[in-house]
């Protein structure tokens, strides 16, 4: 903890950033914070706690923070995929942005649980971490903890659902989303939802309807999770913020599945890998094309 | 009949008053509605093209002619493209009148100045017929009415009338570059135009309508010429929904457009905060 | 009216059940299919849950679905024709409401109810039965007390639930409370049992000093601070019981018929006030964070002499980065001068 | 696509879309036509440039506005009049795929093909054959819109 606050305070103290977009220990929990001042670097943590996703902060969607000057961000190694994504996509560019790695060993599910980290309360997405040595970063700051308790259930879910009749499936994915009402939380927190204008919000033509109608509500979440695909890096806010708890990240988790599977493509923190829906090989499956 | 059904009219007659500009000219479908739909100049409606949505305008014709109600608007958005693409005979949905008005009653015998600018002249416009169909009310009517260029002008074979007209003066300016060789009016931005027409401000009452920008810059000349926060009344726009207070959206501080305005004098203005 | 009954655990299950038999609706918090609770629609009184649990998301869907359709219209050779809903509504009963629920429908009442009268909303708040449920615990997010609301207070119920021993003391609020336990009366009995005091977490904030503070200071940087982890996505608004703002949709089937419907708004999002000439005077976070505070707590008040928070408390525990309403407010309080004591969770 | 026209009970007739590339499966299906050869007569066709200008939303949006099924038929892989765009519409079309398999979307309502300009027998086989799948499903009810607009929250929160 030490070690970050001191490297954010020589990074705002030097004026190398002008802001350093971190955790704090906030009323409910660890939340986000801008630390602005050499000061203001005390408060600054990192903890089993920092669930968030702070790369969503670098979206260029975010004017009010952008604002602030040149940002220094620190990123777990699972966020630093948002960042390749965001770099990939020439959202940002890597000059303008300082990235602390911090090494991590897992995340709680709620950003406000006191709990010790186990099987129970460990995030989904830290399920077979592969980065918890950031890649990417400018800075890596931290002892490598040991990995995070291994939960599979959301694996095993996925499973189970997929191993139901197709009738079973579809039962269930109404059910959760017949609770949609179309706020479009899942997309405004997305570090990857960089769109100016979103399809759901383009009305001529009128792509996706706006009530929260199955039709309108199916149409918004398979088109949002077709346009994830290959992009996703699997941070779950979308899910953790959903006010009527709909499993997107299950749907997400499946899609990497997918190009997993069909294209032998998996998420990854290097902004240089091609993107999987923009390429093609001669030889891709083609079972499902008569 | 809940309050967000609309009443059902007929397109009579569509006018074009620039290349993306258009009136409607609308009927009741209801006789009884005909007959006792009124309203007070400022008012504004919402104007339905069905499958296409909600749009809000101002009233632009003056209360003082019954039997129809008419629309100017640009194509921007949606609705109004939807809007554009009907033609007389078809049918629309109003919602109306809401908000406040000109306060006229006030404005009787005094000198009244009206500045507009670009399709600014629909709300303007529905005061000046208003003002010129009992005219004997009233005093001096000066009109200063600039656009973009000569192709931008709305109403024009209205402003060839009020231009023959005695009881009138009316200035009519295009932006520079925007003239035609075959332009009689001014030349130069609304500011210049007025501070040339030089009003009194002396029991005068100026109505101001256009883009942010022109009334901006407007507003300073006014004070110039000597006329009071008080005497100037202006109409603004925002997103609205509803139209009576209830969809949350059109605050400006605590002052709904859609029900304390859309008419304010410029002294109401200065006192909000600036998120419009 | 501060008539008090009590109703055994057992006598309420029954009442319930009596009143799906006679075929009212009744909303109460349950289950859903994922295990959270929600407030739905009942088809068996014993899904009801009368626990400390709070429902995932407030009331207001119940008065103000999230879709709802205004009218169908129709276009055909003959002419066009348009449908309006149906606005009757059968009599129906919302059991176990919370209090910040109960009061954040009846706080929206003030500007639904006001000319005109938006018969949508009104139709459902006219004909429903609100029996309030008092809360025996703090939930982790539960700030009603710093907006001047409680654990047990009675705005917006007709009749309040008090858990006891055995059951529950009955609090009659209004006459239609009074109204439903006449004709329920064999379920209820008199009682001297002594009503345990609800928990205490806050004292009142001074909100008057709030709101003042909030009509000086629309510039202030604090506006700038307190947006910053804002991410615009409007969860608070989504579950929030006093958030009513709404926007109106054409949705047409083909191009001869279609419906016109009102769907749930949120004011965290640009779209929300974006004009259609690209113009938007509120282009960003700051400005949206802003007004949701301002509508709350200024705006609100200032017109109806009513705050729009009940302090569920529900967007402290939903916000994904934190934003926290009850420091907010100790904040603002704060810098409207107010030598402050007013504590922090217990 | 006009809203759903009720029809009497047991004449159950799919209404179909087909999204086809203008180079091969129209021309193939306009062979079909010229052919006179006969085939189920519920399929509309939408002629796109090439199968990669087909969105998946165009699917999802012909499902919305009634269709109860949609086949999407282009050129084989190598002979994209624009070198690779079927290439790239195939990734895409695997994922939607797997994505709907994945919801649990009937699959049988759906139909890709390669049919070219000279394989008008296989366009009559597909559409006969995609047609009598749907018809043996029945209707698509799965995004009834009516049967929820308007209704309240109530009642789909269960």
């Amino acid at each position: 903890m030490k070690e970050l606050q001191d490297l954010a305070r020589t990074l705002l103290s030097d004026g190398t950033v002008q802001v350093v977009i971190g955790w704090e220990d906030g009323p409910t929990g660890a939340r986000p914070v801008f630390v602005t001042s050499p000061e203001g670097a005390d408060k600054l943590i990192f903890d089993t706690r920092c669930v968030h996703n702070l790369a969503t902060f670098l979206s260029p969607r975010r004017s009010h923070v952008a604002r602030l000057g040149k940002a220094a961000v620190v990123v777990k190694g699972c966020d630093a995929r948002a960042v390749a994504m965001l770099l990939r996509e020439s959202q940002i560019k890597r000059e303008d942005i300082v990235l602390i790695g911090v090494r991590c060993g897992g995340v709680q599910k709620d950003p406000a649980s006191k709990e010790p980290l186990t099987a129970a309360t460990v995030a989904d997405k830290c399920t077979g971490c592969d980065v918890r040595e950031p890649h990417l970063a400018d800075h890596v700051v931290g002892e490598l903890p040991q990995a995070p308790p291994n939960d599979d259930a959301r694996e095993r879910f996925i499973e189970e659902l997929s191993a139901m009749p197709a009738s079973e499936r579809w039962e269930f994915w109404q059910t959760a989303f017949a609770r949609c009402v179309r706020c479009n939380a899942c997309r405004e927190v997305c570090p990857l939802c960089t769109c100016e204008r979103c399809i759901v919000d383009k009305t001529q033509p009128r792509w996706i309807e706006p009530s929260a109608h199955p039709a309108a509500i199916m149409a918004w979440q398979i088109t949002r999770a077709q346009h994830h695909a290959g992009r996703c890096s699997d941070c779950g806010e979308c899910a953790r913020v959903c006010p009527a708890g709909i499993p997107l990240d299950v749907l997400n988790r499946e899609m990497a599945r997918i190009l997993q599977i069909r294209f032998d493509y998996t998420a990854t923190d290097d902004p240089e890998a091609p993107a999987p829906l923009g390429a093609f090989r001669t030889d891709d499956g083609q079972e499902f094309i008569r | 009949m809940n309050v967000y059904e609309p009443y059902l009219m007929t397109i009579d007659d569509v006018i074009d008053e620039t290349a993306d500009t258009r009136t409607l000219r609308l009927r009741f479908q209801d006789e009884s509605v005909a007959e006792s739909f009124d309203f007070r100049a400022g008012q504004f409606g919402e104007y339905s093209a069905f499958g296409a949505g909600e749009c809000t305008f101002c009233i632009a014709s003056p209360p003082t002619r019954r039997g129809y109600l008419e629309c100017t608007f640009k194509s921007a958005g949606k609705v109004t493209s939807a809007l554009r693409d009907l033609n007389p005979g078809d049918t629309v949905g109003f919602r109306g009148p809401y908000g406040n008005h000109f306060p006229l009653n006030e404005m009787e015998g005094k000198d009244l100045v009206f500045i507009a600018g670009g399709i600014g002249l629909a709300p303007v416009r529905c005061v000046i017929w208003n003002v010129l169909d009992q005219r004997d009310k009233y005093g001096k009517v000066t009109i200063v009415y600039g656009a973009r260029s000569v192709g931008d002008l709305c109403y024009k074979r209205e402003l060839q009338e009020w231009s023959e007209r005695d009881d009138v003066t009316l200035w009519q300016t295009v932006d520079p570059g925007g003239e035609t060789p075959e332009w009689k009016g001014e030349v130069g931005f609304v500011p210049t135009v007025l501070e040339k027409a030089a009003p009194s401000a002396e029991t005068a009452c100026a109505v101001l309508c256009g883009p942010p920008i022109m009334i901006k810059l407007t507003l300073p000349t006014l004070k110039k010429l000597g006329f009071e926060d008080d005497a100037i009344y202006t109409t603004l726009e925002n997103r609205m929904k509803c139209g009576i207070g209830k969809c949350g959206r059109c605050n400006i501080g605590h002052v709904y457009v859609c029900v304390d305005g859309p008419v304010f004098t410029a002294a109401q203005l200065a006192a909000l905060p600036p998120e419009y | 009216m501060s008539e008090t009954r009590f109703i055994t655990t057992q006598a309420l299950a029954e009442l319930t059940a009596e009143l799906l038999a006679a075929g009212t609706r009744v909303v109460a918090p349950a289950e859903a299919a994922d295990g959270a609770v929600d407030y739905q629609v009942i088809s068996n009184a014993k899904d009801v849950v009368l626990d400390e649990r709070m429902p995932r998301r407030s009331l207001r869907g119940f008065f103000q679905p999230p879709t709802e359709q205004v009218f169908t219209w129709n276009r055909t050779d003959s002419g066009f024709s348009l449908k309006p809903v149906d606005l009757s509504t059968e009599p129906w009963v919302v059991l176990g409401a919370r209090p910040c629920d109960a009061a954040g429908a009846a706080a929206i009442d003030a500007v639904m109810n006001g000319e005109p009268k938006d018969d949508l909303w009104m139709r459902r708040r006219e004909t429903v039965t609100v029996i309030g449920l008092a809360c025996a615990a703090m939930g982790p997010g539960c700030f009603c007390e710093l907006v001047g609301k409680g654990p047990a207070d009675t705005t917006g119920s007709d009749i309040l639930l008090r858990p006891a021993q055995g059951g529950y003391i009955v609090e009659i609020v209004t006459p239609r409370g009074q109204a439903f336990v006449e004709a329920h009366s064999a379920k209820f009995t008199s009682t001297d049992a002594e009503v345990q005091a609800p928990p205490k977490r806050y004292d009142p904030a001074p909100m008057d000093r709030i709101e003042a503070w909030l009509e000086a200071n629309f510039n202030d940087e604090f506006w700038q601070e307190l947006s910053l982890r804002c991410l615009g996505c409007g969860t608070c608004t989504s579950i929030c019981p006093t958030c009513y703002c709404f926007d109106i949709v054409d949705e047409p089937v083909g191009t001869s018929a279609g419906a016109r419907r009102r769907n749930w708004d949120t004011c965290q999002v640009g779209l929300f006030t974006l004009h259609a000439s690209g113009h938007n005077p509120r282009p960003e976070q700051t400005n949206r964070c802003r007004q949701r505070i301002m509508h709350k707590f200024y705006i609100y008040p200032h017109r109806h002499d009513i705050l729009l928070c009940t302090g569920c408390g529900r967007c402290v525990v939903a916000c994904p980065t934190g934003v926290n309403l009850p420091e907010i407010l100790t904040g603002i309080a704060g810098r409207a001068g107010e030598d402050t004591t007013m504590g922090g969770p217990a | 696509m006009e809203t759903n026209t009720p029809q009497p009970a047991g004449t159950f007739e799919p209404r179909m879309v087909a999204f086809v590339c203008n180079w091969c499966t129209y021309t193939g299906a306009d062979l079909a036509g010229t052919s006179r050869l006969t085939m189920e007569p519920n399929v509309r066709i939408v002629r796109l440039p090439c199968t990669g200008r087909i969105d998946p939303l165009f699917i999802l949006k012909a499902l919305e506005r009634g269709a109860d099924g949609v086949i999407v038929s282009g050129c084989h892989p190598g002979d994209c009049h624009y070198t690779s765009g079927n290439y790239h519409a195939r990734r895409r079309f695997a994922v939607f795929h797997d994505l709907l398999q994945f919801l649990g979307f009937e699959e049988d309502r759906l139909t890709f093909s390669w049919v070219s300009a000279s394989e008008g027998m296989k366009w009559k086989d597909i559409v006969d054959d995609a047609v009598a799948r749907v018809r043996a499903l029945g209707p698509f009810r799965g995004y009834d819109r009516e049967a929820v607009a308007g209704s309240e929250l109530a009642g789909r929160a269960a």
